[in-house]
């Protein structure tokens, strides 16, 4: 049966997340990340999450941060030029009995992880991994889990020998069947067809492989208006089961056509992640105290959001300046 | 001395290393600002790839990151990695990967994952990204990195992006790259200090120009380089003109955000 | 190196065909074909060709009963309810020494296939084939070819355990890898970005797989005009070697937004192919006498052109009858 | 006599099997037919798949094919054959599939490739299409075909899509469809006589339902079925209604394409 799809409030959506779930996060890096969903996951201590954004931003850092994840497939994380991943960083780093197990990918094989996942398969060959120490058993930082969490594939990888051709060596990734899939995109209709401008990266395939997908959007819109241009449309409302209205629901990272990376969310979110202490503070101040998304964007003030601001036919603000070590200061509380 | 920085001459000389036409598949950062300089200067058709899935990117403002906005403007048609990586950069259609790194070794082998034991790092970096991908894959890789003794090293810590020597499956032993049945291979590392290529048959780093008129000396690089690498065929690297300073400052990176001006 | 487009005329882009050649036909059964280009095949008598449609229509037909193609891997030849594929039929029925080999696919193997091609992999796998005649090796019909012809892969698939979860059994079938991709498109810039409407069907996978890629399109059109919109870009330029302006170019079969497909050229040819002698006057009469495309477009005249008119928002014709038992006439010559 | 045709009968039974918000994967003609019927009565919630990448079609004139225009005008989005059976099939996302044939057996195994030898046929069919994997893959699949005793056979000339029992690989021998890996299965058999399915423990074909208005008896469908068919539980099909009816030569098939009035 098709999905029904739900509009559900943000708490209301969150609630359908439980403790150890893999959870997919659509977006790529610091753009259009659902970081509306993911502040909610923190607010409502959703515990032992196993995360496979690909790759993964300030959504993964955070979460990880904030204690909600235990395992990642995943094969980067970090902010870009913006600066470093510390809660990533300190979680693996020198630790003896890590809160975190971190297992390393690439773009590619995890873009054919996910994809194997919408294709009801249980692995896809690829040529890459080859002679990087990523492929080795030796480096496998799951191996002991593997074959007591049914989340994760009995091995990482398989190779084996081209039957048909030249006879090379093909490698085989397992599949990726997340839980849950968490995007934020700029529209989405009532009955769950998803428009995403700018790039959908791997959100499609997201949705396509996840038992539950959860898609918080700008704007919900009438569907027969998007049937207008089915070729501008990017996920089909067969597997969305729930919609919920978030807007800013990316923020920091940037959404196309609508806002721009916040360098001074950036800024300080790096100060903060550098030592544990200070980012309690940071998630105290920024996510728990503002109760809710309404309280989030009341906190971040009219004259940041104005700064933010994207050129809608460019897709970014032309004028924002983005060094942080030059950074000007912007309204904001 | 000079007025321009060895940031800036680094940027210019990997600039210098790529062709009119080719197809270049390019990181966030020190890739990206030599790849648009050359697009905006002697290599106007180069076909710039990024692995969010951007295709034929020609921006008016500078990419914080390989899925920016800035990236997608008119581009002629959008992707995902499924395609760029999964299908252009896999059927060898990308002549030219272009990576960053942590640490490289002599033969050209990267590392962006970690400073110590996998298991428990010292540091720990963001990880491959494509970076892995697009070395095994592309045609040929450049290299850009800044130089010094802790990144030059004799052996990566950990062998992220394969160059000319690999880990064989499963066992990890160092095998030569085609015995791996890979194609393409590191083309040159550009750093602070010049310009490195690999000798055809022994793959081995060799200096085949660096900096002299900022006062770059080979002696310099070799101090700055772990393992003991051949100057003897190193010449001075032109100085960058005019126009490459200009386009540099002014089009590509007029706010400084990686050449920090 | 990205390819250099050329702009050729239909004879120069055919003229680069050669015997023996494996082709990939684009579109889906009788919609958006290249008939245009095959016409010209015909013309220019081009031998031993290796087809891969996906599946096959009016075209592939065509190819068969014109005597150009020797070996054909698909999954489908037909045109749906318009009637039977003839000069198939005659060519492998009851006949002890076929001029045309033909080997069963399925439509989601053969997609597979095609996509194989494009991901530069030597298989993929799929849970489909499983149960059926087609997927066994006694019912390969080309084995005798396998180790001879370097354009077939050595086994038709294979099977293997998933080593990863459940270890079902999964089946992997072999890349195609065609030497030349012929489109007919909607749109095409001048540097080879493809706009198709009304659905790409395989011709993305057929453009990326193989080596020369022909594209003939309704319009060639400044390329920065299509710039405009890249979501609604279907093929990249990068694998596009040669574009062809040629109006009509999908003829008999329909072109969404431009013309529907022609029932009175559907009752000709069928009755026509039904015999070789009298599918051979059909041949002289509508492809050779007409010398060129433009022969072939003003022998149809406008009076049928205009009936075939497509609605440019709905992409049909509403008002075209397509039973052909009770085909009212139209002008045309 | 009634005042509908068997056909008429068929296509009615057939949309009667289609419950309210299934996702169904339909081939042309009959089942398209069928579908479309119940889309427009009593099941308006059905998603309508098509093979060729057609997504939540709803056509306002009949597709002559799974690729027409029809078929796609105001659909929500648009996919290839990739995603709709390399990804929705495969990934068990299709409740319904529903697909004609030149012959079926007792365990709903259908062929529409060749009759005769595979080699040598006396008649060669179109081929599967996508009837095999819609076959191997949806939840259930219904048949559709004209009711003849060449055509309901003891033994298909070519297994094309798998029933109940199908093909062991690699040596052929037939084999519980479970046994094979499979899921899904046929679930109803739709003909110009009636309405046939399969009996849980066995899965051989049985008569659920006929055509007894239109005169059609028992024996008539134990004359034109080639293999023993059990008739003890069938009971008369509900006669059409003046709504159906309306609905199939007005909205659905007003040409008479595939209802030849």
């Amino acid at each position: 049966m098709a999905a029904k799809v739900q509009r559900l409030s943000l708490n209301e959506a969150i609630a359908l997340v439980n403790d150890g779930d893999q959870v997919f996060t659509g977006g790529w890096t610091v753009v259009r990340r659902p970081m509306g969903l993911v502040y909610e996951i923190v607010r409502q201590k959703k515990k032992n999450l196993h995360l496979c954004a690909n790759p993964g931003g300030p959504e993964v850092d955070l979460l990880i941060g904030a204690g909600c994840a235990t395992v990642g497939e995943i094969n980067y994380i970090g902010h870009e030029v913006f600066g470093h991943p510390y809660n990533f960083r300190r979680a693996v780093e020198k630790t003896q009995t890590p809160g975190y197990r971190h297992d390393d990918w690439t773009v590619q094989t995890g873009a054919l992880r996910i994809m194997a996942g919408a294709m009801g398969l249980p692995f896809l060959p690829t040529l890459s991994l080859k002679g990087s120490d990523i492929s080795l058993p030796g480096m496998d930082s799951l191996q002991d889990l593997r074959l007591q969490d049914p989340k994760l594939p009995r091995k990482k990888l398989a190779v084996i020998k081209d039957p048909f051709w030249e006879g090379q060596e093909v490698v085989l990734v397992p599949a990726l069947r997340p839980d849950v899939c968490l995007l934020h995109v700029q529209e989405v209709g009532d009955k769950g067809t998803v428009r995403i401008q700018g790039g959908c990266f791997l959100d499609y395939y997201g949705a396509i492989a996840s038992k539950l997908v959860i898609v918080s959007a700008e704007h919900i819109v009438p569907e027969n208006q998007l049937r207008d241009n089915p070729e501008r449309n990017s996920i089909p409302g067969l597997k969305v089961d729930i919609i919920v209205e978030l807007p800013y629901g990316a923020h920091p990272t940037a959404l196309f056509g609508y806002y721009d990376n916040d360098p001074w969310w950036f800024r300080d979110y790096l100060a903060a992640s550098k030592h544990q202490e200070t980012f309690v503070d940071w998630l105290s101040k920024w996510v728990l105290q503002p109760g809710n998304h309404e309280g989030y964007i009341e906190k971040l003030g009219t004259e940041r959001l104005h700064a933010l601001q994207a050129d809608p036919v460019k897709g970014y603000n032309p004028h924002i300046r983005r060094r942080l070590d030059k950074l000007e200061e912007v309204g904001g509380r | 001395m000079s007025n321009y920085s060895r940031l800036e001459m680094m940027a210019i000389a990997g600039a210098r290393l790529i062709n009119d036409g080719e197809v270049i598949l390019v990181g966030t950062g020190l890739p990206l600002v030599s790849t648009l300089l050359a697009k905006h200067s002697h290599a106007p058709e180069t076909v710039i790839l990024m692995e969010a899935g951007l295709y034929d990117s020609y921006p008016q403002a500078l990419p914080f990151c390989v899925a920016d906005a800035r990236g997608v403007y008119r581009t002629p048609w959008i992707g995902t990695a499924v395609e760029l990586m999964g299908q252009f950069l896999q059927n060898k259609l990308v002549d030219v990967g272009f990576l960053g790194g942590a640490q490289v070794d002599r033969y050209g082998n990267i590392n962006s994952t970690v400073i110590g034991l996998y298991g428990q790092p010292d540091v720990r970096f963001e990880g491959s990204g494509g970076a892995c991908d697009i070395a095994v894959m592309a045609k040929k890789t450049i290299i850009i990195m800044a130089h010094e003794r802790k990144r030059f090293v004799e052996r990566v810590d950990y062998l992220t992006s394969p160059g000319w020597m690999v880990r064989r499956y499963p066992d990890g032993k160092l095998i030569p790259r085609v015995e791996a049945g890979l194609w393409g291979g590191p083309y040159a590392v550009v750093s602070t200090l010049g310009v490195m290529k690999f000798r055809p048959q022994t793959h081995e780093m060799y200096v085949e120009s660096f900096f002299a008129d900022m006062g770059v000396t080979l002696e310099e690089i070799q101090q700055n380089t772990a393992f003991p690498i051949d100057v003897t065929q190193a010449k001075p690297l032109e100085s960058p003109n005019d126009s490459e300073l200009n386009v540099l400052r002014q089009v590509v990176d007029p706010e400084g955000i990686f050449m920090k001006y």
